[in-house]
């Protein structure tokens, strides 16, 4: 009995844990999701990181994005380079301890702005020949240089 | 119609491939029509072409009204014998979708003939 | 008639008699007729019909050569003990009647040399008429001209400074002849660059012939123009050779040319030359004087005439002499040279002709004769009759080693085998003194001296080649047991 | 060097004492007797040769080759290799065929024991001191050692003692050397001192220390100097732009011809992967022999820079950007029509062929303009173009081997047209030619007698006034040259005038037959005869006193005219290969291929048509000159009626067979009448003296759009006037 009522108590939970109906729907088509958990912590940008323990290994740890990133809206063009370097350890069962308690050794590789991958977008990486050049063009003179 | 009857006398005097007139050349094209015409929708199941059956059977009557101006029975059975070989190779899948979807190919470009469009084309084509 | 009985010092002491009026002939003969009765000689005399005997002749042979009487001596003041200049040279006979003898006319010349048989006295011996009389072409319009080759650098080699130094008129004379006789407009002498004093004694020589009429313009009175030129080299080897010193003398670098054409042809500016060795020129006037036949008299056939001979090395008294060709060796050296030093069965071997001619060992010295044919037939030859007297105190290989580090630092390293082949032959040369060889190589070295030899521009890389093949000839098993000397000793070592 | 090879004196000599026919003492006329000939046997075949012909020639004749090294048919004979002893039958020694003349009844044996013997000894020695770094030499593949060594050497080696090392040399930024590699054979040094006629190079040391150099470091400075690469047996002299670029065998080659000046020496272009590796000389006996200048052999590297390869127009604020061929050429077609036929003209520069010249005069002709004009500048006055012997150097390059006299006028052949001088000295050299100059005091690399460089001497020698007059009254086969640079003065038809007339004197006073030419003219661009012969109006004096409203510039980069020259609203296209000082001018630039990118044809300064061939695509969006005015024509609406090369040369053929008949030269003639016309003239000599633009060596390497945008060029030129070290770049072997 206890367990069903149990069942019936997240489930309320989920359906009023996002702030209402609005909260809700936006939470369901955002993260395709309604499960709620305990908000282990926030990292600067506002990504919201949960945990529920109560959900088998791979699905207890979560990320709610958040909706401005970098000057970026994130609401619903989300991606997954979004979480910094520090909250993808936790948030990858690397290890159970969240930079909240744990604040990560400050190393020079680390950036202290994250950036998204650029991957797939205008400004992404695209590899240039290395090769010399086997003709090289005359480049005209620029206009008030004479 | 005077290379015709020249090409039939040429016919005559040379030795046949299969048929000894053309009749039986047209029985076989025939035949060879009709084992595709069978054939067709067991190609478009085996090979999941996107379209169907009755495309593909439009295309095989296109493809034999291609050579319907051959007369030379010698040339038909020739022409039949290539057709029996793309039939079998279709059968055995030793082709693939690509290689069926070729026969529906129409988007190659026709090199450029006059002298300005050869120009802008390229080098030397 | 002293000078007959054996006695060198003597012989020269009266040989300094002045012998200007030719003698004749059968008294020369008559005169060294009774030596034959020496025991050493007879011993000679008997291998000397074996010899003569290959070339059949009815007329009795001449069987003993040498000594050389003193009246038949040419260079009568080899040894400076008279005047140089030309005071003492005319008394000695120099200059004698030179303008009837260029009276006589050139075929008269040329036929005097021709009957003497002399031969190049510079190492090749080719006979020296017909090299003359090649000259005597048609004109074309160029001058003609005599070049003296006096860049006596060959390492044995000692004559014709001494000619040049004590006797410099015979060779100005023989200039003039010689000249006369082909019809050069002059003579360039090129010396030697250390030569300084016989140069220096040479041009005051020529100074005088000048101050005195007897070259120049209208020579000795006979109506003939012609100039005598020195001209010094820079001390190089290979500018003995012909056709590099025409091309030192025309201030090129001294490297010789191909031949043909030949310098009778395209010579000194491009013009027909004759080059000929001092002591050839110098002895002409003589021959001239006393009559080719004369000349004729000594010697063997083919290889007439008297010669200067040095004698250096591992002798008592190293000497230059003059003597009758064809004089056997130990002869030569025994009478002359006062004997090898320790006695003759010390000799270990002689190098006869000068560096570039092949070793022989003591038992082939015992009977050869000093002359072209016998030497050759000895697997040698007679080069500059310089011969290099080695007793058993010689470390023979070194000795040859350092020999062709002399040819390796002397070649001009114009033409590949001699200018790769030489060095190479040094380089093994030194490792075959230490023994640190592998016999093996002995071979090897025999085989590249005999890709050197024949096979270059001129006949340095012969000269260069002729010692190895010599050494390996006589000497391999020495050779053999340096090496497994060494090789025992390094193997103790490790 | 001596002047004359004293030999060949001496027997010219004799040939006239002895009274022998007096033919004149040259090389090439030596026409002998069949009953003097000799009868030898190579291998025990027999031939008749001529005397004097040596081992190795008459071996060359049965097809029997001689391995050699040093032997060079250009050559003197040197002989110190010894790599091509043979042996003859009862002779002693095996003898070395290059220097010696055979003899009656030899049987030379080119492959007895004996001479394998001696050829493999030979062989073995060379290799003793050569390092074995084949793998790393940029000879490999085309190396005379690697290929006889193989042939004609042992199969293993012997030498086991230490290496000879030899320093490197620094001998300018063209010539790499690697003297450790070197044989000895002194091909350098001979090349150097006889045909490139400077004293430069030479043997210092003796023995195994013999080292070829320049004696004290210094730069080989000579125009000819890129020749030792090829006659280099082995890789010692290697070239220093194409150090370590490709090996022989994996590059394709075309033969072409150079277009650096009006020689039209003949080439080779070696590419790989659509790259100019590097251009060597092509034999041609006529023209180039086998040699060619620095600037035809290195000035490649232009080729890959600064080239004009997209189609641009300028921009509302002036600058030139790049767009695709149908907006050019609209744009081109819109200029032409929009105008009056009489206000287009054309400029064609001087490395333009002659399809492109013949397609572009078609082009304004349809468009009723007559105004078509050469950069280089031609007088017209007289018998002006109209006349063709009056342009061309009618005695040919190969002539001036028969000529006894020669006299240059305002010219200095040696920067002008290097292997035209390489002639006059060959044949100064060899046939005791007598060199005479007027103009400036140059080094020509041999002796001449200058008479001067004011006019004032050529109106005297015109006259019959001057003491050369005798001189020249003398010659039996006189020639007269005058530099086109002489003719670009304001008094040029004056100049020509005097020239005429002392050609037409040398003829009068010669009495030579009627074949042979005397007056000669010698140009400088390759374009300007195809030109002329098309009817081009030579120099841009007509546009400068018309200036068009559209004006055509084909590859005109000599800077002739300028913006200043033309009203403001002028519309100028530029058609061309380089971005030089033609295409910053221009409204329109219409990219065009280079002269390895295309098949074009050139007239050379004697009138002799040659082609080039396409050895790699033109970059980018290029295209061949003449289709580039096809295309215009046809939105034009004047096509042209060629479509293919083909009809182009059925087009150049219509207007001149001579151009299409390649490796031809078409004799010109009436110069008697050329000479009365230019009696006509009426121009006075201006008392400047004659000085031609390239006095030194650093003037000749930088002269046209190519050789500007090389930079191996401009090293050159910063080496001649710095020193070697300025260029040298450390050493990467």
């Amino acid at each position: 009995m206890a367990a069903y009522t149990n069942i019936v108590r997240r489930a309320v939970g989920q359906l009023t844990g996002h702030g209402g109906i609005k909260g809700f729907f936006v939470q369901l088509f955002r993260a395709n999701d309604i499960k709620t958990g305990a908000l282990v912590g926030i990292d600067k940008y506002g990504n919201k990181y949960f945990q529920d323990n109560q959900y088998f290994f791979g699905r207890h740890r979560w990320v709610i994005y958040t909706t401005e990133m970098n000057g970026k809206r994130t609401v619903w063009d989300v991606d997954g380079s979004m979480v910094p370097a520090e909250w993808h350890r936790w948030l990858h069962c690397i290890t159970d301890d969240p930079p909240t308690t744990h604040p990560p050794e400050p190393k020079k590789f680390l950036a202290k702005v994250h950036q998204i991958n650029l991957s797939g977008t205008l400004n992404c990486y695209v590899p240039y020949s290395t090769t010399r050049r086997k003709i090289h063009e005359w480049v005209p003179p620029k206009v008030g240089e004479q | 119609m005077a290379s015709s009857a020249a090409t039939r006398t040429a016919a005559k005097a040379v030795k046949p491939i299969f048929s000894s007139d053309l009749q039986e050349a047209r029985r076989r094209v025939r035949e060879l029509y009709r084992a595709w015409y069978r054939e067709v929708p067991s190609t478009v199941h085996v090979y999941q072409l996107d379209i169907s059956a009755s495309q593909c059977r439009d295309k095989v009557r296109e493809m034999f009204d291609k050579n319907k101006h051959v007369t030379d029975p010698r040339v038909m059975d020739m022409l039949v014998i290539k057709g029996k070989m793309e039939l079998e190779e279709t059968i055995n899948v030793w082709k693939q979708k690509t290689h069926i979807m070729r026969f529906f190919h129409e988007t190659e470009t026709p090199r450029p003939t006059d002298f300005l469009s050869k120009f802008y084309h390229g080098h030397d084509p | 008639m002293l000078s007959c009985l054996g006695c060198p010092t003597l012989s020269r002491v009266l040989s300094t008699g002045a012998s200007r009026a030719p003698v004749a002939m059968a008294a020369a003969v008559a005169s060294r007729a009774p030596v034959v009765s020496t025991p050493t000689c007879s011993q000679n005399s008997m291998t000397l019909v074996r010899y003569n005997s290959t070339a059949q002749q009815e007329k009795p042979k001449k069987t003993k050569f040498g000594p050389l009487a003193d009246q038949d001596r040419i260079f009568t003041n080899l040894y400076g003990r008279h005047d140089w200049r030309l005071k003492g040279a005319m008394k000695r006979g120099d200059w004698y009647k030179t303008k009837e003898m260029l009276d006589k006319g050139v075929d008269w010349i040329l036929n005097e040399i021709k009957v003497s048989g002399l031969r190049g006295r510079g190492g090749a011996g080719f006979p020296t008429g017909m090299k003359w009389s090649f000259m005597n072409k048609p004109s074309d319009g160029r001058p003609k001209y005599l070049v003296v080759n006096a860049d006596e650098g060959e390492p044995g080699t000692c004559k014709d400074r001494e000619i040049m130094r004590n006797d410099p008129h015979k060779l100005v004379e023989g200039c003039l002849l010689a000249g006369r006789a082909m019809g050069a407009r002059a003579a360039y002498i090129y010396i030697r660059g250390e030569f300084y004093n016989e140069s220096s004694n040479l041009q005051v020589a020529i100074n005088e012939a000048y101050a005195a009429g007897l070259i120049g313009r209208n020579a000795c009175g006979s109506g003939y123009d012609f100039d005598v030129f020195v001209m010094r080299g820079a001390g190089a080897y290979i500018c003995g050779e012909e056709t590099a010193l025409i091309e030192s003398i025309e201030g090129k670098q001294g490297k010789p040319r191909l031949k043909p054409p030949f310098p009778a042809d395209v010579g000194v500016f491009g013009c027909p030359t004759t080059v000929a060795n001092v002591e050839t020129v110098a002895v002409a006037p003589t021959i001239c004087r006393r009559g080719g036949t004369w000349f004729l008299g000594f010697g063997r056939e083919r290889n007439s005439g008297t010669k200067l001979f040095n004698i250096s090395g591992h002798v008592n008294n190293p000497c230059t002499v003059e003597e009758e060709m064809s004089i056997p060796i130990k002869e030569l050296i025994e009478r002359h040279a006062g004997g090898v030093r320790g006695g003759w069965d010390n000799l270990l071997c002689v190098i006869p002709g000068g560096s570039s001619t092949p070793m022989i060992p003591r038992h082939v010295c015992d009977d050869v004769m000093m002359d072209f044919d016998a030497l050759i037939q000895a697997q040698t030859g007679l080069g500059t009759a310089a011969l290099i007297v080695m007793d058993k105190s010689t470390d023979v290989i070194r000795a040859i080693a350092r020999l062709i580090e002399f040819y390796k630092h002397e070649s001009c390293g114009q033409c590949t085998p001699c200018r790769e082949g030489v060095d190479w032959m040094n380089k093994m040369m030194w490792r075959f003194v230490k023994g640190d060889a592998q016999s093996a190589e002995i071979d090897m070295i025999w085989e590249i001296s005999k890709q050197i030899e024949g096979h270059t521009i001129c006949a340095l890389g012969d000269g260069a080649a002729w010692p190895v093949q010599g050494l390996i000839r006589h000497f391999r098993p020495l050779m053999e047991s340096r090496i497994t000397d060494f090789a025992q000793k390094q193997q103790a070592h490790a | 060097m001596l002047r004359l090879p004293t030999l060949s004196r001496a027997l010219a000599g004799a040939a006239h004492s002895k009274g022998s026919i007096p033919t004149s003492n040259n090389v090439r006329t030596s026409v002998r007797a069949l009953s003097n000939l000799v009868e030898v046997f190579v291998d025990g075949m027999p031939i008749s040769v001529e005397p004097g012909t040596t081992v190795l020639q008459a071996c060359e004749k049965v097809g029997v080759q001689i391995p050699r090294f040093c032997y060079h048919d250009r050559l003197s004979v040197a002989g110190n290799c010894r790599m091509c002893l043979v042996e003859i039958e009862k002779a002693p020694k095996p003898v070395a065929a290059c220097a010696m003349p055979v003899m009656k009844g030899w049987n030379i044996l080119t492959n007895s024991e004996k001479t394998r013997k001696a050829r493999e000894g030979v062989m073995e020695f060379l290799l003793a001191n050569h390092p074995l770094d084949c793998p790393i030499c940029d000879q490999g593949g085309e190396c005379d050692l690697q290929d006889q060594s193989m042939m004609f050497g042992s199969d293993r080696s012997r030498f086991a003692e230490g290496k000879r090392a030899v320093e490197d040399k620094n001998i300018g930024p063209l010539i790499k050397t690697i003297m450790t590699r070197c044989i000895q054979c002194t091909r350098c040094v001979r090349f150097a001192s006889e045909v490139a006629g400077v004293e430069d190079l030479g043997t210092t040391g003796r023995g195994n220390d013999m080292q070829i150099g320049t004696y004290v470091e210094k730069m080989f400075l000579s125009e000819m100097s890129g020749n030792v690469i090829d006659l280099c047996p082995v890789g010692a002299l290697t070239s220093k732009p194409y150090a370590f670029t490709s090996r022989p065998w994996e590059t394709r080659k075309t033969e072409s011809i150079d277009v650096m000046d009006a020689v039209g020496s003949n080439i080779v272009v070696s590419t790989r992967g659509g790259e100019v590796m590097r251009i060597l000389p092509r034999l041609n006996e006529d023209v180039n022999e086998e040699w060619i200048s620095d600037k035809t052999r290195f000035s490649y590297d232009g080729l890959k820079r600064q080239r004009l390869t997209q189609p641009m127009v300028k921009d509302a604020s002036g600058q030139l950007v790049n767009t695709s061929w149908e907006d050019v050429l609209t744009r081109v077609a819109g200029a032409l029509q929009g105008v009056q036929g009489s206000e287009v003209g054309a400029i064609a520069g001087g490395m333009v062929d002659a399809e492109a010249l013949v397609s572009l005069k078609d082009l304004l002709n349809r468009l009723d303009s007559e105004t078509l004009c050469t950069e280089e500048i031609f007088p017209m006055s007289g018998a002006g173009t109209d006349l063709r012997s009056n342009y061309l150097l009618n005695s040919r390059i190969a002539g001036i081997e028969e000529c006894d006299h020669l006299l240059l006028v305002g010219t200095n052949p040696r920067y002008e047209a290097p292997l035209f001088n390489t002639r006059i000295r060959k044949s100064w050299l060899h046939n005791e030619l007598q060199v005479a100059l007027v103009g400036h005091n140059v080094d020509l690399s041999y002796s001449y007698n200058h008479l001067g460089e004011s006019t004032q001497v050529l109106q005297e020698i015109a006259a019959g006034t001057h003491p050369f007059c005798k001189v020249l009254s003398q010659a039996k086969t006189p020639v007269v040259v005058v530099g086109s640079s002489a003719l670009q003065r304001e008094d040029g038809a004056a100049i020509l005038k005097a020239v005429s007339a002392i050609s037409q004197n040398a003829r009068a006073s010669s009495g030579v037959e009627e074949g042979w030419k005397v007056l000669n003219v010698l140009h400088r661009v390759a374009s300007q005869v195809a030109a002329l012969d098309m009817g081009y109006k030579p120099g841009v004096d007509a546009i400068r006193k018309n200036p068009p409203k559209v004006l055509f510039l084909l590859g005109a980069d000599a800077g002739c005219i300028t913006k200043a020259d033309l009203p403001k609203d002028s519309f100028i296209i530029y058609q061309g290969h380089h971005g030089d000082v033609g295409a910053p001018m221009a409204d329109v630039i219409l990219p065009s291929a280079a002269y390895t990118e295309k098949y074009g044809t050139y007239v050379n300064t004697e009138g002799r048509a040659q082609q080039t061939r396409v050895a790699v695509t033109a970059p980018g969006m290029a295209r061949e000159d003449w289709k580039i005015l096809r295309a215009i024509s046809e939105l034009a609406g004047v096509t042209l009626p060629y479509d293919t090369l083909d009809e182009v040369r059925r087009r150049l053929a219509e207007v001149s067979p001579n151009l299409v008949r390649y490796d031809d030269v078409e004799e010109a003639n009436y110069f008697k009448q050329a000479n009365e016309l230019s009696k006509a003239v009426n121009q006075s000599l201006l008392g400047a003296p004659l000085v031609p633009p390239q006095l030194t060596l650093k003037e000749f390497y930088m002269t046209d759009s190519i050789s500007r945008a090389s930079q191996t060029m401009a090293k050159c030129v910063k080496a001649v006037t710095e020193g070697a070290e300025a260029v040298d770049e450390p050493s990467i072997c």
